[in-house]
């Protein structure tokens, strides 16, 4: 096992981190900006050590010289936590050329799973769906007609210099098709300066459905249940639960059986995350891969038992998993609501400052994962994620009894958070009842 | 020392405006006060004033756990620091054999090199800006230095 | 160092103005001034001076939950209360029908009943211990009150 | 079910009555001393209600106003937590004389097994093990040897005037019987003025093993398994922890059966407990009941995932349990540290004051109860207990590593705890191997 382990993030996931080391023996050592020296959440690691600037990209994107932290405080193994270079297969690779294990995947498998256009094909090959289109761009019109009669209406047609919802249109039915291509075609030649159009099916009102992966290197693949993300707002989650109340224990199982084929078929170890959109009659289609531990991972945490993070580190340093599939018996219901240090009525924008008053919820059931604390600053510079409450219970009623009771408890002045929000959404009855899609919060809340 | 009478007259303005904290800095003069009724974590009160970027010179609050960190005394008041650029091992020599680049009481030229600072197997020649008198060197041989990191105190002409 | 003198100043200035912390920092010189035992959830500090055994009478400073309790204002200063010695139900006068024991501005002798507070069906007479002129009733007959909740006002002779 | 519940208690126990009522959208009001007025765990509190005076004896024991306070406030029922009225019958039929429903069982069943001499009794019809013994006094010598032989030796024989450990002779051979009864009865005649003794079993180096129990009004009864509380001293809890790391599954299931024969056969509805001391051989004798909630129901929350307060509220609401006995499946290992204001280098005196600095721990799998936080005080009038942190892992090997690593997170300055001395215990290897009696603490730590 590793003696020594620097972690090379932040706030929160740091912090978790830290006490996962702890709880192995082993040292934690932070790296940190100018920007974090003397936070509070830093009191609990072993020691810290300043690499660089405020600014992300002269400190925690810095891989030589969060290397070169490793390397002079003796660390043995390195834990990326989320966003950063968690996904970075080159930081990988430098990490593990200078002997430091980095926690995470071999690079092979994320870059296999990083890339979409690979992971899709990997999916294809496992037999996971994927979102029926065309492989590549659309050359002529009777090729486009033809693809969109096999997968059939509604279909969307993205420009591939697109992105982000732009250049994007949909067509319900075959007589608008030409005409709508043709039109889409004008736009990305004027937004793009590109024609390159191509195709895929038009899912409507989809919901977000994640599977928790995790594996060893000795081939010991486990699913640790479904998360339901489908409370977003610009892709960004903002509420999740499991198990999902959108989908029935078949789909619940054909989803599960998926991401576990997938991540076999990359050959891949660790924590890992197989995101699904899921259709209003339970058909999914595999979108993409997360190849490092998630915001949201406290969720599968809580109906598990499974500690994520202590599991990640045993599995990096070469151990069994420990626990079969049929060893993991999710109970009861979790909830996860993201508190961000941001205004919800002005359209969540970041509300950087210091947090005066900080009283955190507690009480059966209840997690709290925060860095904050009274008199606690937020940075300007980093995520507005300030804290993620996760409630455990029974049933999905009582854990939506149980939020609203946190949510009410849960104090921060004098800045503005998305706890006002969150209420909200937990007050809604089409939330309470299970019924929503993606576009809920822009259609219901904004 | 700042100014009694102006500390006076803020408490005074506390009292009288019912005010529960007062939090001042002017260069590097600071003043933090509080009357009752808030409940502080017990943070050091620089937090709350921290300017949003500080430069590596001044003294920024270092968390407890970064003992690389050296206090830097009175008597050095006045004196100019050279600060570590990056992360790594600090070598006041080229080569075990070699003389160090300089010692305590030598003159140093801005643009000459003070030390070596070693990183990911790289070895990086440290240059002074400052021009002046070696003062003091606050970092031993082959000691691992942080960013930011005072490693000498000059005296500046 | 820092002036001695000065810091005893400070430390005058804490107690009179009743202030938790005091940090000054100048350069190196640094300040951290803090009376421990006050700041409690915001309650008044005089609840940690409080007598073990607090007689009711005496103004007892009221958490936010306690919406019963009135605010006593200034111009009550110097004027006495008659505080509830039980939990129960306030009620001015004997019967519905009867009028109130007392009526503001009236005169009453000590020992004599101010009004009846109703606990598990049993009905107390409460009597004044102070002799005086009633300036105010605070509370509205039929209402509930906790104890140690002042109901009267009285200008004592 | 209950509109609004009166709280007839305080600190950690009324914060955790406030947040169950709130799952259950019942308004929780909490009667206060003047001493408790504007402590922070009031503000979650929907009214307070003062009744009296700092001391016990002017408020939280005086059951006229705690009554009239419902009454006055519009209380339909009153939940009384632990210790102060919780198990007096008088209070409870009190409370229900006014039509205010006392959270707990019939005052009859507190009757019957609130009396430990009753409640014996019934043990015996039931089938349940009780400590063998002379029923009542030994008159006379020969009496004295045929019991004795009876129930084997070693025997202790106790001044029915004794308590408390004193006047109790413990004798290990026939030879010493006679001589040591005399002279108990010389020592008795002196210390109480009165010859009347009575002989039990002694049992060696017993370990205390706990029955959690939840009955409702329509005669479910169902146990959440046992809790071991060995680490005491002077019968004072310390630590409790679940499954027991002292029996094994038979003597476990034997126990468990055991103390839900005793509740059928006192008719108990609520929460309850059964007390056992277990012997080196496995052999359990039936102790006492508490017919209360207890400080250490979280074990058995975090085990079983069933919130024992909101239980107590719908059963005493006439609900059903609305959970069979084989719906329990205890999960993983649980482990209860009490944080006491006390001085262990001072023979646990009690050490009030105001608490400066408060931190504590988190995490997953993590629960904090308590009413402290920064600049919170700590009377000197009542119950000297701070915070209770329960841990909650896969095994008890993680269990003990998880809390260990949260004793050293815990930060309580200026005064005086417990956290240095349950320091050591979690250190001990007595403990991490299971291997105590109830006299550990006494005769290892003290």
């Amino acid at each position: 096992m590793f003696r020594r382990i620097l972690i090379a993030n932040r706030g929160e996931i740091a912090l978790r981190i830290i006490r996962a080391c702890h709880e192995l023996d082993i040292e934690a050592i932070c790296v940190i900006s100018e920007e974090d020296r003397g936070a509070a959440y830093l009191d609990l690691a072993d020691r810290t050590i300043c690499i660089g600037g405020p600014e992300p990209r002269d400190s925690y994107l810095k891989s030589d010289r969060i290397v070169a932290a490793a390397e002079v405080t003796g660390a043995d193994a390195l834990h990326p936590g989320y966003g950063f270079l968690a996904e970075s297969a080159a930081f990988a690779e430098k990490c593990r050329a200078s002997n430091i294990e980095f926690i995470g995947p071999s690079a092979e498998a994320m870059r296999l799973l990083g890339d979409k256009a690979t992971a899709r094909s990997v999916a294809k090959k496992a037999k996971v769906p994927t979102t029926p289109g065309s492989e590549g761009i659309i050359t002529d019109e009777s090729e486009l007609v033809e693809i969109a009669e096999k997968i059939g209406y509604p279909v969307i047609i993205k420009a591939s210099a697109g992105g982000g919802g732009r250049g994007m249109r949909i067509v319900r039915k075959k007589s608008e098709l030409v005409t709508t291509f043709k039109q889409a075609e004008q736009e990305a030649k004027g937004a793009f300066d590109s024609t390159d159009l191509y195709m895929e099916k038009y899912i409507e009102k989809p919901k977000h459905v994640e599977v928790q992966m995790i594996a060893d290197t000795h081939g010991n693949v486990v699913h640790l249940g479904e998360r339901d993300c489908t409370v977003q707002r610009r892709y960004q989650k903002l509420i999740e639960e499991s198990p999902s109340p959108a989908i029935d224990s078949r789909t619940r199982n054909n989803l599960c059986a998926a991401a576990v084929k997938l991540t076999k078929a990359a050959d891949y170890a660790g924590a890992g995350t197989v995101e699904f959109l899921v259709d209003g009659k339970g058909k999914f289609y595999f979108i993409e891969v997360n190849t490092r531990i998630q915001v949201e991972h406290p969720v599968s945490e809580m109906t598990t038992g499974i500690d994520l993070i202590k599991t990640q580190i045993r599995v990096a340093a070469g151990e069994h998993l420990g626990f079969s599939q049929r060893a993991i018996k999710p109970r009861g219901h979790a909830i996860e609501c993201r508190i961000n240090a941001e205004d919800p009525s002005e359209d969540f924008r970041p509300c950087p400052g210091v947090v005066t008053k900080f009283r955190t919820p507690g009480g059966p059931g209840v997690r709290v994962d925060t860095y904050g604390h009274d008199n606690c600053r937020i940075s300007p510079r980093y995520d507005s994620l300030l804290a993620k409450v996760i409630v455990h219970q029974p049933t999905r009623e009582e854990a939506i009894q149980s939020m609203r009771r946190c949510l009410r408890e849960f104090i921060i002045e004098p800045i503005h958070t998305t706890l006002p929000f969150l209420r909200r959404v937990l007050a809604h009855p089409d939330f309470t009842a299970g019924k929503i899609d993606t576009g809920f919060v822009e259609r219901t809340l904004s | 020392m700042l100014d009694i009478k102006k500390i006076r007259e803020l408490v005074e303005m506390m009292v009288t405006n019912d005010l529960v904290e007062i939090s001042l800095r002017d260069g590097n003069e600071e003043v933090n006060l509080r009357r009752p009724n808030t409940e502080m974590a017990g943070l050091p009160p620089e937090l709350l004033v921290r300017p949003a970027s500080p430069n590596p010179g001044s003294p920024v609050p270092t968390a407890p756990e970064a003992p690389l960190f050296p206090v830097v005394e009175e008597e050095d008041a006045g004196l100019e620091e050279i600060c570590s650029p990056m992360v790594g091992t600090f070598y006041s020599a080229s080569d075990p054999d070699s003389d160090p680049f300089v010692t305590v009481g030598q003159r140093v030229q801005s643009g000459m090199v003070v030390c070596i600072l070693e990183a990911m197997k790289v070895f990086n020649e440290i240059k002074t800006e400052v021009a002046g008198t070696i003062e003091r060197i606050l970092v031993k041989n082959a000691q691992s230095v942080e960013y930011g990191q005072p490693l000498f105190l000059v005296r500046p002409e």
